[in-house]
């Protein structure tokens, strides 16, 4: 129970963090630490609330397969956007 | 019952599509169908090919009866689930129906955008609610599948102890959970460009087409592997019980199944080596493409390998196998003509596809859930069906399929695009032979129904092993009794205890 | 046949627990495609992006984060609790129900802005509805769960139905913890 | 000359052609190989151990490491090969020789549409030289459409909003096939045409016939003068009309109190439907030129509109 007061309090916390770093002009890491502690809440909730730390290995398992999985979709598919080149348009060279 | 019900259905709307475009394509010039119905009829032929049999055929038909028995459970984990898969499959398919009498659809299975997205007038968001639904079915079926494995076998009955069938489908299953979510998205997705104009699709607004390729491929290589690992499943459960001998390296086959759901997720990209996806991203996948093409090998080299001092009788079910490990060889052989990625940029697009994946999932899958249909028919029905019809049938449709996609082979390589309603007349005699063989397959497709409906009424009675098996489904009534045993089995050793001297 | 209650209940609760995790799995997939999308439109062109989330209500989005996060701390004591999680659990729900209400009404005010929108500032709006609607969507369905988990004897007192239930209603909490700065928060010291 | 080359001879005209066929040559003997021992050995086995037979059958082997591994390690050894072969192979439809001759390509339902250096059209027709690289750029006007000559072996997909592309060297004179191979909508079997490849004398001569023009911004220009335009946009004009120097991408006020981004489809709908949009100040005066301007028309007068930015250089 008690736990679970901290686990509420620390996210509240880090929402505050998120929020209150928006204003700071950090240009692209803006979006890193949005992400970072978005990530953190996020292993909050499943590590406290959702009992991944009492779960067996199996539950633990499943939870990395969804995560990795995304990963690949996201990994191989920015693989190809970010290895793309394109070929100047007929308009882009001026006469 | 209901699934095979509902399935075999759906396999005869499809067939009629593809015995449709078989015989416009007979001719080189555009006579029996328009363009429009010609592009409409192969849609719905990919649609319901794809999604309302090959991938709920074995998982769902087999695999909801077997898994169960096989592990020695009562049940599935969650049978009313199973009921909701059935029901939202049903659902499915009256968006499909609802999509044939709107007027039908002409985006081609793959739903390509921008195509699909504003240039198709045909009833596009009625054809993605059906997939999206049936997407929902087979999700269910997985997530049973899995817990069932993993959580309601038998006493005794270890990982390494479980029938190849159930490492099958347990493989499909994983593949079923994390890979239809990202389709039936991506549909919402296209459904939403299509009336919101969303803009993620449009490359005048910042997104891509090709996006929704890599989303759609994402789902739809892996998908591929849906229909064939339980093919193979059955395959590896028909062999060893009519060579009457273990399985040839059990343990690899496990682990190669294994390999063949991660690795083909890692795969996609094949499918737009030409699409003006970036070079080095067509590398990195066809590299991935040659190292899927392992474990296949190394099951075809084992299942040959099993039948090495067997003990062998050439039953309907054995044929349907042995034509199996045949046709996938083929097929399989010339997947690699197309991971090789120069060759793939003449090939793909061709007849030479369309014959490499026809090998695979009707040369592959179909032949494998007709053989595991007859070799469970006892089970099933609790009567026999007639053996000599049965082998004939085989026969019939290992010839009917040659004729009908190995002469596709060789279209495809002289330059045949696919979806053409019409083509250069000097390749007509290639496609004479395979309209030809369109019928043979057709007629080979009706005689199972035809004998198979005749047994249920007036087959002889069907032992509890017909074929002295050794698996756990065997040793209960034919057909099983309500809670499939009367007492839980206790396993004591692995499966395929056959000994060919007996 | 011999059957142990005790027993056979936990491996019922193993089963539902398992079969509660594999299904959120097909859900973070399922999200998947959304979120790429958006990565993919946003860095087409960031900014009108940034633009776009200058017209978010960032106060009502910051709240709203705050009581989905307290809404998720109450589901938690209710799952922890061994009885009288009724209180709980109605908190859950009026929480849940809060949120929705405070959504619907950013949703009012903000549709006259998409229509006046264009070009990739429009993409922006409408993943942001695609996307925050899709999750609306699912947190009506936990609500539903959690007042069928109220009204029904499972109210009374924890127990699995109560644990899967909150599973499903912490995973809906998680997906919002990303919605909610990639909408409300981007390059805020601009606008 | 003019008869097709018939597909059933696939004709090897050009130097990506002979690339492809020795490697296809080299997979297929490899694979058919393989595949006829596989299918030997099954039928050895089924004939050997058939029920009844009286082959030996003591103590089946059920699996042996040195075996599965061998053949493990061996199809990775031999598909590692086929790999860096055939990447070998593509990396050259992409490594444009620096004296290619670039020609741009648009799809669109259901016709390709193809345009010379020199300003030089054709549709459904592309001519091209023996023995000079070339290299097409190619793009689409509405769906994927996908550039395909089975004789040169070489294929690629035309995408809307964007270019690819492809190189290649025709060898030999001859005509030939050109497919759309990516499924487009109603007409796609029909979307094809013929490739002519020429000695180089005789394709310098077709080259200088016909219609030609500097380039598409500049074929905008005549356009934006034969059709009247300029009458009544020029900043000399006594008509009261919008000045159009830096249009593109210029915040228009609208006479019904709108804004809207002077971008394609706006220019597009101003020329077709002028109506529909009238910029604040003005009086509804202009034509409509729906009917009167193709779609090539239509991209080289945008074109010539999104080179009047201040500072670049202009048709004028």
């Amino acid at each position: 129970m008690k736990t679970l007061v901290l686990v509420w309090v620390a996210l509240l916390a880090l929402l505050a963090a998120t929020a209150a770093s928006s204003f700071v002009p950090l240009g692209g890491w803006n979006s890193a630490i949005n992400l970072a502690i978005s990530c953190a809440k996020a292993l909050l909730v499943a590590i406290f609330f959702m009992h991944l730390r009492h779960a067996g290995a199996l539950l633990r398992l499943v939870a990395v397969a969804a995560l990795l999985w995304l990963g690949i979709l996201f990994g191989l598919s920015s693989a190809d956007f970010g290895a793309r080149t394109i070929s100047p348009a007929p308009w882009s060279l001026r006469y | 019952m209901l699934y095979a019900a509902a399935i075999t259905t759906f396999f005869f709307v499809g067939g009629a599509a593809a015995t449709l475009i078989r015989l416009e394509l007979a001719t080189p010039a555009s006579d029996l169908v328009s363009a429009e119905t010609y592009n409409k009829l192969f849609t719905i032929h990919g649609v319901i090919m794809v999604w309302f049999f090959l991938i709920p055929s074995i998982p769902a038909v087999l695999g909801n009866f077997l898994v169960p028995l096989m592990v020695g459970a009562k049940d599935m984990a969650f049978p009313r689930l199973n009921l909701a898969s059935w029901y939202l499959y049903v659902l499915g398919g009256i968006f499909t129906v609802a999509t044939l009498l709107a007027g039908g659809v002409d985006t081609g299975w793959t739903f390509y955008t921008p195509y699909s997205t504003m240039f198709s007038n045909g009833a596009v968001l009625l054809a993605v609610c059906g997939v999206f639904v049936v997407g929902f079915s087979s999700i269910l079926t997985g997530l049973n599948i899995i817990v069932t494995v993993h959580r309601l076998r038998a006493p005794g009955l270890t990982w390494f102890r479980l029938p190849l069938f159930v490492w099958a489908n347990y493989a499909t299953s994983l593949i079923l959970l994390l890979a239809t979510p990202v389709l039936a998205m991506t549909l919402v997705l296209v459904a939403l460009e299509r009336f919101f104009y969303v803009g993620v699709f449009d490359p005048s607004r910042g997104g891509d087409p090709l996006l929704f390729q890599h989303l759609f491929w994402f789902y739809s290589h892996p998908a591929v592997y849906i229909m064939v690992l339980p093919a193979m499943g059955v395959a590896s459960e028909i062999i060893p019980c009519f060579a009457r001998r273990p399985v040839f390296g059990y343990r690899f086959m496990a682990y190669a199944i294994l390999a063949i759901a991660s690795i083909g997720f890692l795969v996609w990209g094949h499918h737009m080596f030409v699409s003006g996806q970036s070079l080095y991203a067509g590398l990195v996948f066809s590299l991935l493409s040659f190292l899927v093409a392992i474990p296949s090998a190394i099951k075809v080299f084992n299942w040959t390998a099993t039948l090495y001092k067997g003990s062998i009788t050439f039953s309907a079910p054995m044929l349907y196998a042995l034509g199996f490990v045949g046709l996938f060889t083929i097929g399989g052989m010339t997947g690699l003509f197309l991971a090789s990625i120069a060759l793939d940029v003449h090939l793909t697009d061709t007849y030479f596809v369309i014959a490499h994946f026809h090998y695979i999932m009707v040369g592959g899958s179909v032949m494998c859930y007709l053989g595991g249909i007859h070799f469970w028919w006892p089970k099933i029905s609790g009567r026999m069906y007639p053996e000599g019809w049965g082998r004939a049938g085989a026969l019939l449709i290992f010839f009917g399929f040659n004729l009908t996609f190995f002469p596709q082979y060789l279209l495809g390589w002289l330059g045949m695009p696919r979806r053409y309603h019409e083509y250069p007349p000097e390749l007509q005699l290639l496609n004479v032979f395979s309209s030809a063989g369109a019928v043979v397959l057709a007629l080979g497709y009706l005689l199972p129904l035809g004998y198979l409906g005749w047994s249920l009424f007036f087959g002889r009675k069907a032992p509890d092993n017909p074929w002295g098996a050794t698996g756990l489904e065997w040793q209960t009534a034919s057909p099983p009794p309500k809670h499939n045993f009367r007492d839980i089995p206790e396993v004591h050793a692995g499966p395929y205890g056959y000994d060919p001297a007996r | 046949m011999a059957t142990i209650p005790l027993a056979s209940a936990e491996a019922g609760a193993e089963r539902a627990r398992l079969g509660m995790w594999l299904f959120l799995a097909t859900e973070a997939m399922f999200f998947g495609p959304l979120f790429f999308g958006y990565v993919h439109s946003r860095l087409a062109d960031s900014a009108a992006f940034a633009s776009g989330s200058h017209h978010m209500h960032f106060w009502l989005g910051t709240i709203n984060t705050a009581v989905l996060l307290t809404s998720s701390f109450t589901m938690a004591i209710s799952v922890h609790g061994k009885e009288r999680i009724r209180g709980t659990l109605g908190l859950t729900f009026v929480l849940g129900a809060a949120f929705l209400l405070i959504k619907g009404y950013e949703y009012g005010s903000e549709i006259p802005e998409v229509l006046a929108a264009k070009g990739a500032e429009q993409v922006f709006y409408l993943l942001y509805f695609a996307m925050t609607g899709l999750h609306a969507i699912h947190l009506l369905i936990g609500l539903g769960l959690v007042a069928w988990l109220f009204l029904s004897a499972h109210g009374r007192r924890a127990g699995t139905p109560v644990e899967i239930v909150g599973l499903y209603w912490h995973f809906v909490d998680a997906v919002w913890l990303f919605l909610y700065p990639m909408f409300y928060l981007l390059e805020r010291y601009s606008a | 000359m003019n008869a097709t080359t018939p597909l059933w001879a696939l004709p090897a005209a050009s130097d990506t052609a002979s690339r492809v066929d020795a490697l296809f040559l080299v997979v297929l003997a490899v694979t058919g190989a393989v595949t006829l021992a596989i299918f030997a050995v099954m039928a050895v086995f089924a004939i050997r151990y058939r029920r009844g037979s009286p082959a030996q059958r003591a103590s089946p082997p059920t699996q042996s490491r040195v075996v599965e591994l061998t053949w493990t390690f061996t199809p990775l050894a031999v598909f590692l090969c086929f790999f860096a072969w055939a990447a070998l192979v593509y990396g050259s439809f992409y490594r444009a020789d620096p004296a290619a001759m670039t020609i741009y390509v648009v799809g669109k339902q259901w016709m390709w549409k193809a345009q010379h250096a020199n300003g030089r059209r054709e549709i459904d027709e592309l001519h091209l030289p023996a023995g000079q690289p070339v290299r097409l750029v190619l793009s689409s006007e509405d769906v994927i459409h996908s550039f395909f000559v089975p004789a040169f072996r070489i294929k690629q997909d035309a995408v809307p909003g964007r270019y690819t592309a492809i190189s290649f060297t025709p060898t030999r004179p001859g005509v030939y096939r050109l497919h759309c191979a990516e499924y487009c909508g109603t007409d796609h079997a029909n979307m094809g045409g013929r490739v002519y490849v020429m000695q180089p004398a005789a394709f310098a001569q077709w080259l200088e016939q016909g219609p030609s023009g500097a380039s598409l911004a500049a074929q905008g220009f005549e356009l934006f003068r034969r059709l009247g335009c300029s009458g009544c946009h020029d900043a000399r004009s006594s008509v009261h009309a919008p000045e159009l120097d830096g249009v593109y991408g210029r915040t228009v006020h609208l006479a019904d109190g709108r804004t809207i981004v002077a971008d394609e489809p706006y220019l597009r709908d101003s020329i077709l439907l002028p109506k529909k949009d009238v910029v604040a100040g003005f009086e509804p005066i202009m034509p409509s030129f729906q009917g009167q301007v193709s779609e090539a028309d239509l991209s080289a007068l945008i074109s010539f509109l999104k080179s009047l930015q201040p500072g670049g250089p202009s048709g004028k």
